[in-house]
């Protein structure tokens, strides 16, 4: 494929769409973004990977994700970290029992491998857990997480490769049509596309806006704590709490720190200022499900946006003639980068692609449709 | 200027009588006289400040001080007061030199103790007898200081001494 | 190894106390430090570190870097070098990365955080921050001051030497001496003190800045303050060589730390690093305790600090080595001895220069960095200036970054010293004392007095390399 | 006696070797340095490390000081307990 192709955002979904056109042949793709690769969302990002969704095309999405997670250290050359530590959502009600019992039946029936376990289950896969209001937990071993950090350094090289060009630190100022295509200005130069990939996250609808298309992507302020390095394997999965503040929370592979946040969303906004009240908040929350971690230093704490649809869902496809979007992710993008870039890259290259893509619309809103929300966290 | 002394942490008579010359063999024997040995421009002003006759001058508070020798009454307030024990005084009398320094150590020398006597480079020149004492609490400057009787061509040589000790 | 006497200090011990390490008894001096204690009683190797599990002791000393983490009582990686030792604490180094116990009862009650409100909160209690917090006073101000350290007076408290400047702005005075002497205006214009109390954030809203900060580990306190000073000082330099993470090797305000704030000797010979003003003084003052100095390299071509100071442990028989540097320092679980060697033009190693030397420490003095974190994280814009030796915040004539109603003071707008720190502190005081609405004409006069002073004092060559850096951020 | 080695983040054993393999791979970014080696993610948040990575940085890709970047510092900055955060009722 000749075609020029400029990829706004050097994010996950960027470098990876970028990695995948490449290698279906794309020979001239640039990667354009403001800050280093990985400063949205992807090095922000929970580190979460799962399958346990609610639905049938997400958790399609995912399971054909975490086939690829699985095989990303090798495709790409290069350490991921993925690990399969498996999620445990607590069920604390008998409300939150009937409804994961239908997530697991649902997912079972999609070969997941889920499970309703037992409080006294639970605190053996997690033994520092207070299970004194846990009734039950909805648990999946092939869930997992993986290291950002690695996983985009890895999309990076591959794509650099392939001859993919990456323009960091090139932040878009704007977009005009010229000649039937579309120019994007940076401060180092401009570039002419012949497609133009939305891949901007938290800030896609500033593209959206200098396309001059109505834009469906708003950025919601999530923040996130990362405590001092802990002897590993005393919290494997991501450990999850609907009732308490909608916490997560796993230890990171790297150094077995705690890694995670709870549902104190604020936006939209672009801010991006880390509050003292999201520390308490979240202290109080993870003190209580993990009660050992009053000991435990936070040494980190970050706000990062999750680009939030108004179904939770993203959109993915072709928003204009040669103007496509890949956003919207809604706090799942990095785990399902693998099969959304993948085929949103056959959509562009091939024309078609096996995924569900109708599902992701980016038009679906305007139609009026909007799909069932997905299970978020955080 | 080179400013060779930077280098060396030690500054040469040669050198220091280059920056503000040193008072002649006759002042020191008129009575003891004060002696800056503080090349660099920095900013300080307390010898200025408490000499009680105007004898040191610096324009701006960073020039290095200059002493007119002639109003110096031998007070020693200087030696006492400067920050960086950079005051010296000397007097020659009846035949030995005498050096008034600032001293900061443990212990602190008896009058009539024996000292080792250095140089600017620390390097032990010969012994002399401590002939005055002021401790800190009777200093001006919280700053102990000795006067070291010594042989006349050590005086301007000398600038330190070391406590011997019971060998 | 404590010291029981010294020409210029004296010092005054708490009872006797007993603690545990790794199970074992050490004696302690109520008041010290659990690192200080610990060092007292000949423990250097403090813990061994996470991938190599090399031994680990001090830094830095004062609470800002990681080297002496310890478990006490239970929670891992407590600054054992601030947190002051208490009878029966147990305290240990843990084998690998802390475990998290499954039995800990989960939390009965949460506590709101102890709120507070004040017009200006000075953070750093340190000769800028106590001179603002005095004006800022004086004007009418409501003054709150924080302080990591357990006193009062930041690094003028082991400043044994006579400061230099002018004599009404304490020339000629010892910095122990200036400290109390501010602790003690400070006192007595009845002025909130929060001691062992690290702000961890500063959060400005509008008209109102909040400052979250924690007591001792234990407390979090809330301030809510119309304007804030961060006064929150210098940090220092790391070298990095082979063994330079090996115990022995500290900062020189580690090794000023332990020997004239609490009186401990820091070891038996001790090898300077850098011959700036800190390094100078540091020798001067391991002599004063009776410590050998074999020698201070600089690899400069000349001494980085005054030339009275290196005039003063010159002529007491200490080498200085201009042009030389550490190249390595070597020791089984600590430092035995560590070679030097010349470096030429272009700053490599001349071969066949090294010489080693016997030594148990090796202090170095290869400068300070502003401590801007707070400033950083409350959104100030900063910028890097080599001149204010790292990255500094943009301030204006009065000290006021470019947040309203943030200002910065001493160190932390750039490296100088306690006397420039103290003009700095006056003109960021009077100036927060404008901004909140008090002060006449006099108080003009009496910033316009500092401004000038400050100016005075700058008119050297050290002082002309500042302004040059500081016109780099001015706004 | 091997050569002990120089040791650049205290806190998670990096070594400056590990800095300079990446520099010269061609990575000179602090940030991504940052998140590859993971200094300055310890417990002293960079306080010691950051300055010299940065210094290395500057003189292994000859740039000056002043165009290194320097990562930004956050709430807390400095590490805080979670029961302290929380509020939890201290034991005396």
């Amino acid at each position: 494929m000749k075609e020029r192709v400029v990829i706004v955002g050097g994010g996950i979904m960027g470098l990876a769409t970028a990695y995948h056109l490449a290698r279906l042949g794309a020979e001239n793709v640039t990667v354009l973004e403001r800050r280093f690769a990985g400063y949205g969302a992807t090095f922000r990002t929970g580190t979460g990977i799962r399958e346990s969704f609610g639905d049938e095309t997400n958790i399609w999405m995912m399971r054909e994700s975490i086939k690829m997670w699985k095989a990303l250290e090798e495709e790409l050359g290069h350490p991921t970290e993925y690990r399969q530590t498996g999620y445990m959502f607590l069920l604390h009600t008998e409300e939150e029992m009937e409804s994961f019992r239908r997530n697991v039946s649902l997912q079972n029936s999609l070969s997941v491998p889920s499970r309703i376990i037992s409080p006294e289950e639970a605190k053996e896969i997690v033994p520092p857990l207070n299970i004194e209001d846990v009734l039950g937990a909805a648990y999946n071993p092939e869930d997992g997480k993986a290291n950002p950090f690695l996983v985009l350094q890895g999309y990076k090289k591959a794509s650099l490769k392939m001859g993919v060009k990456i323009h960091e630190y090139s932040p878009v100022e704007g977009i005009v049509e010229r000649g039937g295509k579309r120019v994007v200005k940076t401060p180092r130069g401009e570039f002419e596309a012949d497609i133009l990939i939305n891949a901007a996250g938290g800030w896609s609808k500033l593209i959206d806006r200098m396309v001059a298309v109505p834009s469906h992507v708003e950025p919601y302020k999530h923040q996130a704590i990362k405590t001092e390095a802990l002897e590993r394997g005393q919290i494997n999965p991501m450990v999850v709490s609907f009732k308490h503040g909608g916490a997560y929370l796993t230890q990171d592979i790297a150094d077995g720190g705690v890694i995670g946040g709870v549902a104190l969303a604020e936006g939209p906004t672009f801010d991006m200022n880390p509050t003292l009240e999201y520390a308490i908040e979240v202290s109080r929350h993870f003190t209580w499900l993990i009660p050992a971690l009053k000991y435990v230093h936070i040494v980190r704490q970050w706000a990062g946006f999750y680009a939030t649809t108004p179904d939770k869902n993203p959109v993915i496809g072709e928003v204009a003639p040669g103007y496509y979007i890949i956003s919207g992710f809604s706090g799942h993008g990095f785990m399902m980068s693998p099969m959304a870039t993948k085929s949103l890259a056959e959509l562009i290259v091939e024309g078609g692609t096996s995924a569900p893509l109708d599902f992701y619309d980016p038009h679906r809103f305007e139609r009026g449709e909007f799909r069932e929300a997905a299970i978020q966290m955080g | 200027m080179s400013e060779e002394w930077m280098s060396r942490g030690y500054i040469t008579l040669e050198e220091l009588d280059g920056v503000h010359p040193l008072p002649g063999r006759e002042r020191l024997m008129e009575g003891p006289v004060a002696i800056p040995e503080c090349p660099q421009e920095i900013p300080c002003t307390p010898c200025r400040e408490i000499c009680p006759t105007g004898a040191i001058t610096m324009e701006r508070v960073n020039d290095p001080p200059r002493v007119d020798y002639s109003k110096c009454i031998g007070c020693s307030l200087c030696v006492q007061i400067c920050p960086g024990l950079a005051f010296f005084m000397v007097h020659l009398k009846e035949g030995k030199a005498r050096v008034t320094m600032p001293y900061e150590y443990l212990p602190l020398p008896r009058r009539g103790e024996r000292v080792r006597l250095l140089d600017r480079k620390g390097e032990v020149v010969g012994e002399g007898v401590v002939v005055m004492v002021m401790t800190r609490e009777r200093s001006r400057g919280d700053t102990a200081v000795l006067t070291v009787e010594m042989a006349e061509e050590l005086a301007m040589v000398v600038r330190a001494v070391e406590v011997m000790g019971d060998e | 190894m404590r010291i029981e006497r010294h020409p210029i200090l004296t010092f005054r011990r708490g009872r006797r106390v007993k603690f545990f390490f790794n199970g074992r008894e050490v004696e302690a001096r109520e008041g010290e430090t659990i690192a200080m204690a610990l060092y007292a009683a000949g423990i250097r190797d403090l813990s061994k570190s996470q991938k190599f599990h090399r031994p680990r002791g001090l830094f830095c000393a004062i609470g800002k870097c990681s080297s002496c983490l310890l478990t006490v009582d239970g929670i891992p990686n407590v600054r054992t070098c601030i947190i002051p030792v208490k009878e029966g604490m147990r305290v240990e180094a843990s084998e690998g990365n802390p475990r998290l116990a499954d039995n800990v009862p989960p939390p009965k009650k949460f506590m709101e955080p102890e709120t507070h409100r004040t017009d200006l909160l000075v953070i750093g209690g340190g000769p800028a921050g106590l001179q603002a917090a005095i004006h800022a006073a004086d004007m009418g101000a409501r003054v709150t001051v924080l302080d990591e350290a357990p006193m009062l007076g930041g690094q003028l408290v082991k400043q044994t030497h006579k400061f230099f400047g002018k004599r009404q702005l304490h020339a000629g005075v010892r910095g122990i001496k200036i400290a109390e002497m501010l602790i003690e205006e400070v006192r007595r214009r009845g002025i909130e003190i929060f001691s062992r109390t690290s702000a961890v954030g500063l959060f400005p809203s509008g008209e109102e800045k909040v400052v979250d900060a924690v007591e001792a580990e234990r407390y979090l306190h809330r301030f809510t303050a119309r304007a804030v000073l961060v006064a929150t000082g210098a940090m220092e330099r790391y070298l990095p060589f082979p063994g330079a993470d090996l115990p022995g090797v500290y900062g020189a305000g580690a090794v000023q730390t332990l020997m004239n704030t609490y009186g401990i000797l820091p070891g038996e010979r001790v090898l300077i690093v850098g011959a700036g003003n800190v390094g100078l003084i540091l020798a001067y003052q391991l002599m004063q305790a009776g410590v050998k100095v074999p020698a201070v390299v600089e690899a400069l071509p000349r001494v980085g600090g005054y030339f009275v100071h290196a005039a003063k442990i010159r002529r007491q028989g200490v080498p200085i080595l201009t042009r030389h540097t550490i190249v390595r320092a070597a020791g089984s679980g600590r430092v035995e001895q560590a070679t030097v060697a010349e470096l030429d033009e272009r700053w490599s190693v001349i071969e066949g220069t090294e010489k080693t030397y016997d030594v148990d420490v090796v202090a170095l003095s290869v400068g300070l960095r502003p401590s801007v974190e707070l400033l950083q994280q409350a959104g100030c814009s900063m910028r890097f200036v080599r001149e204010l030796a790292g990255l500094v915040p943009l301030r204006d004539r009065n000290m006021q970054t470019t947040v309203e109603g943030i200002y910065v003071a001493g160190d932390a707008s750039g490296i100088e010293e306690a006397t420039t720190a103290m003009l700095e502190g006056t003109i960021a005081g009077i100036s927060a004392g404008f901004y909140l609405g008090h002060g006449d004409e006099k108080w003009q006069e009496r910033l316009e007095r500092a401004r000038a002073e400050l100016e005075e004092f700058r008119d050297g060559p050290i002082g002309r390399e500042v302004k040059k850096g500081i016109e780099r951020v001015l706004i | 006696m091997s050569e002990e080695p120089v040791i650049i983040c205290r806190c998670n054993d990096v070594t400056e070797e590990e800095i300079v393999a990446l520099i010269e791979e061609g990575i000179t970014d602090i940030e991504v340095i940052k998140r590859l080696t993971r200094i300055g993610m310890g417990p002293c948040q960079g306080r010691t490390c950051i300055p010299l990575v940065q210094s290395i940085i500057a003189r292994r890709t000859g740039k000056p000081m002043e165009e290194i970047s320097s990562p930004t510092s956050r709430h807390p900055v400095k590490p805080v307990r979670m029961g302290v955060f929380a509020g939890e009722e201290v034991e005396e």
